[in-house]
């Protein structure tokens, strides 16, 4: 186990925790979009710390992989969240 | 760098990234919230930088802080988005008041219980370290892939599948954008000096975009973040003003949309088809394959990326298209 | 005869793309990939009952280093299920769209939900399946706000939201499995899995995601807005298909790929939920105002019966009995799948012709269409588990289970909820007998009135009558 | 294709298939759905005559189909189910007359004659079921059937009643499955055998084998309308006349007594059951019913309502018979499930008929009827004397038989009593009732006359099912003794149950 392997996943680790925390408990949906960004930033923390093998040693490169396509479907989440928000506030102000 | 250097700056740099991720999360005022949210991802690609990980650094930098900060950051400008900023989601209000302070403690605690949890869980993982055999898997087969960057390997060959039903992700956000409204209003055109700007910084877009698809195949880069420059290209352009941003009409857009995952499924049928497995690229082929997909689905997401930034169909390819709905 | 299981996944993406670039002819192309789809998904269970189980390595990689697609029984059995009931589905959206622009936009994304159902019934690879749920759950947020009202958005948003917590939960235990395991595929990690800290953290992380998707008690607070604001045949496939695909992971899980590391005490946890979610859900049924409300309720309360299997599982020793309740929790699932879909096509049918959907108006109406309400019928049998439907043999295994082991709190559950569903069916079905003006035929409106009525005899008679071959198909499986 | 296995199901499916065809006929189709009905009717007889003779030589009818592992839908034909077959095809074909002539103006006739159908096929199923769990089934499936007839009305009266019949039922049913499913635990299947199976459990499971019967006969006693759980019996009465025949001779009431002979006989064994101390409790409850329902029945003057009080009374006698250890007593009681049935359905479509010709709902209202419609009020009185016990109509048999068996068995100290003093109280609320309508004078007008006097008193289709009836009443009791009467097949059921 490495230094930095350890440091960098406890990190991920209180991350997700932080982001969890605001998506349970902020009422607004934009803190929670942006706790979930978080949250899945933590876990992609975790991944990447994974597959750190030390300086000068090639890492792992399924967990980059794995985040890679997490950062992405991340995105599109997001994006989808945003345009909800949008219809919604179009539809209430038609109410 | 010596060892404890080394430790400095990563203790320096974990430290931004914990208050970064706070303040993000505990700001009140929605803007800063995403300007500290778009500044953690950023210290977060440095990050990914010193754990050796530079695709996901670029990744992180192109779409997780870039994209998603862009997006949230124009999504906080609107003032007619309401719903975004006001509690419209919760259940009822005054219940939840009453009972707010309780809960914050309860769930506080509960996070702290899922941290510690977690690293303890973690620290036994780490503790196993079991996964050289995979990563020796794929140095293995690297040579049979068609490329030499594993995290491409991986991704567009190894578990191609993962990414094609990553792309039918993307399409399906797109598509909910598309059903879900119309494109907000115009901006304000900015200033001669961002028009200057813009003319010289679009062609430089594209010409990285397309250096990091072909860059992918042996260096950190690859059709994501290809993909992502070239939606920065028409962002950058439209924020100067340019209605249809160099997007075609709503049929080719439609083909464009339908590029990423239509190609996989050319690519993995045709060789079905040829009594090879889905997506079992021949090992001659395999390069100029993977090239034709990234192609595509560089397309694909670049469009995609748009669109979603544009919250909808740009008015000049918006289909007059009523909300009759019963 | 493995292709099929690659062609379950990429038959109906295909269509998706087609319908996307030919909306004209998109009503065609639905029905023949569901067709064809469902032959696919025949022919699958076929072979999965003649030669076991059956697995389709992607670009010819080794499970491992690439991703490898699975079927067993259990699998198939869904996969089928959730083929009868898409195609059922969509001849019945056909109908019920009417512009031909709404058509437009639904197609597409209705196909990358079946995508992504068939991809997350097939998938052996943990990464592989958060990618699947994301789809699942990204198009069943697009599909659920079509509604298009404020309530059916800020439901979808919640849904979404909800969803998205579920994955990332899901994909934090997958993290910590790869760490632990240094594998994604799951039949490799079957064989590798021991207890201790990692695994029972991620088992827990998982199944935390997992339960908020399946909406198990007390999870359970989205789903009831989003299913009774969604367009009808959205709402059928979300309650029918979309938890009921996130609970077959639960199983795969519990009953699978952790059964080794699974506890009595963790076990009972789940059936205690599973056991609120009956009583609770039953409840709000009953109190409903609305029928649409009542069915998503209605849901809530019948996935909790599923749940109420898991203490036993753990307690009854693995040989004939086990391998009964085991049937026993498939076929209550399936028929529930199938009843609670022909149940929301009917309300629809009930929603567009008469305007509303509210219990205490529902007098004339159950008169005007005597064939769905002759649905509605079959199905609220079904779900309150009378014979000859396929829940009835589900919980009878239920009950036989609980004596079996002593567990006597779950019988009490049992029969109460399923007499709390006989009263709010019938408060239903009571509305069928006023003496309003009726019509000559009992079939008015076909193309959305046959869907309803064939899955809902499916429920009642074919998995009451000819379920079998369910438990044979599960042998040696969980 | 091998008529042993397949008859059973031939029986089931000859009323089935056509309910189903019927309910997606369109109203007009008048003369489709009475054709479907009668045919059905009529295949039934005919393959039911069939059934009879072979079991009566000993012939092995069965039907077996896999439900589930261990879980086997049987249909099965031996003395007692054929006895039950025999009363309900018979009795289904002509209450089908009866509600064709009843009903065939009225709306939601496809939806009415549909639920007839599958109504019978139940109850033909639960006679045929060959273990507990094929029971059950249909046990459930003859509530779900009914619970449409009951409310047929779609009055506000009528939605009362069938849910007051719906909550009795169904919870009555939950017991029932309960019980079923702790039984199938502890013994496995429970296939229906002469003679019973349990007795070869060890003793430790007796305690619990108490509590299931319990939970049985609790579930089995709401559709028998055992004291207390009788409640939905008289509220039910506002369904048509012809349901309530269904429900109060075929169906609904019988299936209920049904099911308790079998689970005494043939799943505990009488011998057993009396081993464990439960026919005295079974005993007791048949007896306080017997007399509850006819004190109740007394001061009814709504006159479908007496009948029903009068049937929660007469169907315990089949309890009774069952709690009697002993051959003689069985006899009695068997006998009197068909008895009963003949004779109370006789009263049933005369009261529809005095409804439906002179609109006359009312005891106080029968004054002098018998002069208007002689026909009707002589099926009547013999179906009411048949209830009292007077020979030679058909109650008076099982009346002797169940006396006759409380001797034997030694208890008559306590079922002679009862015996006597519910035929008292059966004479105190039928004769009043025939005194009316033969020696009183009819007053100024009938409540509302509907069908005019013609060559007959009423329409053809109303008269000739009670004349029938009332004529298969009489010749039960006049021809006790010859082959194949219902007497006979008792007793052929008795020596079989005994192993005589």
């Amino acid at each position: 186990m490495l230094t930095a392997q350890l440091l960098y996943g406890l990190t991920g680790c209180l991350i997700v925790a932080l982001g969890l925390r605001t998506v349970l408990l902020h009422a607004s949906l934009l803190h929670r979009v942006v706790a979930i960004n978080v949250l899945g930033a933590g876990v992609f923390m975790i991944l990447v710390a994974i597959a750190y093998r030390g300086p000068g040693v090639p890492p792992d490169p399924i967990p980059h992989a794995l985040v890679l396509t997490g950062i992405v479907v991340a995105v599109s989440a997001t994006a989808l969240a945003l345009a909800l928000a949008r219809r919604l506030t179009a539809e209430q102000s038609n109410d | 760098m010596n060892t404890t250097g080394l430790l400095v700056f990563d203790g320096l740099l974990l430290i931004s990234i914990v208050s970064l991720a706070w303040s993000a999360l505990a700001s009140p005022d929605a803007r800063r919230s995403v300007i500290l949210f778009m500044a953690f991802g950023l210290v977060l690609a440095v990050a990914w930088g010193r754990l050796l990980a530079p695709d996901v650094a670029l990744a992180e930098a192109a779409i997780g802080a870039g994209l998603s900060g862009a997006l949230l950051l124009v999504a906080v400008g609107e003032q007619s988005n309401r719903a975004l900023q006001d509690n419209a989601l919760r259940v009822s209000e005054r219940n939840a008041l009453r009972v707010r302070a309780t809960l914050q403690w309860v769930i506080t605690i509960l996070c702290v219980a899922l941290a510690a949890t977690l690293a303890w869980a973690l620290v036994h993982a780490l503790d196993r370290a079991t996964n050289e055999r995979l990563a020796q898997i794929v140095s293995e087969n690297l040579a049979a892939s068609g490329v030499s960057n594993p995290v491409t390997a991986i991704l567009l060959n190894f578990r191609a599948y993962d990414t094609l039903l990553e792309l039918a992700v993307l399409l399906t956000a797109v598509l909910g954008i598309l059903a879900l409204g119309t494109a907000r209003p115009d901006y304000q055109r900015t200033g001669p000096v961002f028009d200057g700007l813009a003319r010289w910084l679009v062609p430089v877009l594209i010409l990285t975009a397309g250096y990091l698809l072909w860059v992918g195949a042996h260096a950190p880069g690859g059709a994501f973040q290809a993909g992502a420059t070239l939606a920065a290209a028409a962002v950058v352009l439209r924020l100067a003003g340019e209605r249809s941003i160099g997007l075609p009409q709503a049929g080719a857009l439609r083909v464009i949309l339908a590029a990423g995952v239509g190609m996989f499924l050319v690519v993995g049928l045709t060789l079905l088809l040829l009594g090879r497995p889905f997506l079992g690229y021949p090992p001659a082929w395999a390069g100029s394959l993977i090239l034709l997909i990234e192609s595509a689905a560089m397309l694909a997401i670049a469009a995609t990326l748009v669109l979603a930034f544009l919250g909808g169909r740009p008015p000049a390819i918006a289909v007059n298209e009523e909300n009759n709905r019963c | 005869m493995t292709d099929a299981l690659i062609w379950l996944v990429a038959m109906p993406l295909a269509a998706a793309l087609a319908t996307l670039l030919l909306p004209r002819h998109a009503s065609v192309v639905v029905i023949i990939t569901g067709v064809v789809t469902t032959l696919a998904g025949g022919i699958l269970l076929f072979a999965v009952g003649t030669q076991g189980a059956l697995s389709y390595e992607i670009g010819g990689w080794t499970a491992g280093l690439g991703i490898a697609l699975r079927a067993d029984g259990l699998s198939a059995l869904l996969l089928l299920m959730t083929a009868l009931v898409m195609l059922a589905a969509s001849i019945y959206a056909s109908a019920y769209f009417s512009k031909a622009v709404e058509r437009a936009r639904f197609w597409p994304l209705w196909l990358l939900l079946w995508t992504s159902l068939n991809a997350l019934l097939l998938s052996g690879d943990l990464f592989n399946l958060y990618v699947t749920l994301e789809l699942l759950g990204l198009s069943a947020v697009v599909l659920a706000s079509l509604g298009g009202k404020t309530a059916a958005v800020a439901a979808a948003l919640r849904y979404l939201l909800v969803g998205l917590l579920g994955s990332m939960l899901f994909l934090a235990g997958v993290s910590l499995i790869y760490a632990g395991y240094g594998t994604l595929d799951i039949a490799a990690l079957a064989h590798l899995i021991e207890p201790g800290p990692v695994t029972w953290t991620a088992l827990a992380l998982m199944t935390a995601g997992l339960l908020l998707k399946t909406a198990l008690f007390p999870l359970h607070f989205w789903l009831p807005p989003a299913h009774a604001s969604a367009p009808a045949p959205v709402s059928a496939v979300l309650s029918a298909l979309v938890v009921k695909v996130a609970f077959y992971l639960v199983l795969r899980l519990w009953l699978d790929v952790f059964a080794a590391v699974v506890t009595g005490a963790a076990a009972n946890l789940l059936g205690v939920l599973g056991a609120g979610a009956v009583l609770w859900g039953s409840w709000r049924a009953l109190r409903a105002e609305r029928l649409k409300l009542l069915a998503a309720y209605s849901t809530v309360a019948q996935l909790g019966y599923l749940f109420l299997f898991f203490p036993l599982l753990q307690a009854l020793p693995s040989g004939p009995a086990r391998d009964a309740a085991v049937g026993g929790l498939v076929i209550l699932a399936l028929t529930h799948g199938f009843a609670k879909a022909g149940l929301f096509m009917a309300i629809g049918v009930i929603q567009q012709r008469c305007g509303h959907d509210s219990i205490r108006d529902l007098d004339g109406t159950a008169q005007r269409l005597p064939a769905t309400t002759f649905a509605i019928a079959l199905a609220g049998v079904a779900l309150i588990g009378l014979p000859p439907s396929g829940a009835f043999l589900g919980k009878w295994q239920l009950l036989a289970g609980s004596f079996a082991t002593g567990q006597w709190l779950w019988i009490l559950v049992t029969v109460a909820g399923s007499l709390l569903a006989a009263a709010y069916i019938f408060r239903v079905l009571g509305h069928a007998f006023g003496h309003q003006a009726y019509p000559q035929r009992p079939v008015t409106v076909a193309r959305e009135e046959w869907p309803a009525l064939v899955l809902t005899a499916m429920a009642m008679v074919g998995l009451g009558l000819a379920g079998a071959p369910v438990w044979r198909l599960l042998e040696g499986g969980l | 294709m091998n008529l042993d296995t397949w008859l059973p199901l031939l029986v089931v499916a000859s009323s089935l298939l056509p309910g189903l065809v019927i309910f997606f006929l369109s109203e007009s189709s008048h003369w489709l759905r009475t054709a479907l009905n009668l045919t059905g009717a009529g295949v039934k007889l005919v393959l039911v005559g069939v059934m009879v003779w072979g079991v009566f030589h000993e012939h092995s009818y069965e039907t077996r189909w896999t439900l589930a592992p261990g879980l086997d839908l049987v249909l099965h034909a031996d003395t007692l189910s054929v006895l039950f077959v025999s009363l309900s095809t018979v009795l289904w074909l002509v209450t089908t007359v009866y509600a064709i002539g009843y009903l065939e103006k009225s709306p939601h006739r496809s939806r009415f004659f549909g639920f007839f159908s599958l109504c019978v096929s139940a109850t033909v199923g639960l006679a045929l079921a060959g273990n507990l769990f094929t029971f059950v089934i249909f046990y459930e499936l003859l509530t779900l059937a009914t619970y449409p007839l009951v409310a047929h009305r779609g009055t506000p009266e009528a939605l009362r009643g069938a849910r007051i019949y719906l909550a009795y039922t169904l919870g009555g049913g939950a017991l029932l499955l309960v019980g079923t499913v702790w039984l199938h635990v502890l013994a496995g299947p429970a296939p229906f055998v002469e003679g019973g199976i349990l007795h070869r459990l060890p003793a430790e499971y007796h305690a619990q084998l108490r509590v299931i019967f319990l939970l049985l006969i609790i579930g089995l006693g709401v559709k028998a309308a055992l004291v207390p759980l009788h409640g939905w019996l008289p509220r039910a009465m506002v369904a048509p006349a012809p349901v309530s025949a269904l429900l109060h001779a075929v169906a609904v009431v019988k299936a209920g007594a049904f099911g308790i002979v079998r689970v005494v006989y043939d799943v505990y064994g009488v011998n057993f059951a009396d081993e464990l101390g439960l026919l005295t409790g079974l005993g007791i409850a048949a007896a306080v019913t017997i007399i509850y329902g006819s004190i109740k029945a007394l001061s009814q003057d709504n006159l479908k309502k007496r009948l029903a009080y009068s049937t929660v009374s007469q169907v315990s006698y089949i309890a009774l018979g069952t709690a009697i250890l002993g051959p003689v007593g069985t006899i009695g009681g068997i006998v009197h499930l068909v008895h009963q049935g003949i004779m109370k359905i006789t009263l049933f479509f005369a009261a529809g008929n005095y409804a439906e010709t002179l609109g006359i709902h009312k005891v106080s209202e029968m004054n002098g009827v018998g002069r208007r419609m002689p026909m009707t009020t002589i099926a009547f009185s013999v179906a009411a004397l048949g209830m009292i016990g007077v020979p030679p109509v058909a109650g008076f048999v099982s009346k002797w038989y169940l006396g006759l068996g409380a001797v034997e068995a030694g208890m008559a100290a306590w079922v002679m009593p009862v015996l006597i003093v519910s035929s008292l109280l059966n004479a105190a609320y039928f004769l009043p009732v025939l005194q009316r309508a033969w020696f009183r004078n009819p007053g100024s007008a009938w409540p509302a006359e509907h069908i005019p006097a013609a060559r007959f008193e009423t329409t053809a289709a109303l008269l000739w099912p009670p004349v029938v009836t009332a004529t298969l009443a009489l010749a039960a009791g006049l021809f006790a003794a010859a082959p194949y009467s219902p007497l006979e097949w008792a007793e052929l059921i008795a020596q079989r149950e005994y192993g005589l």
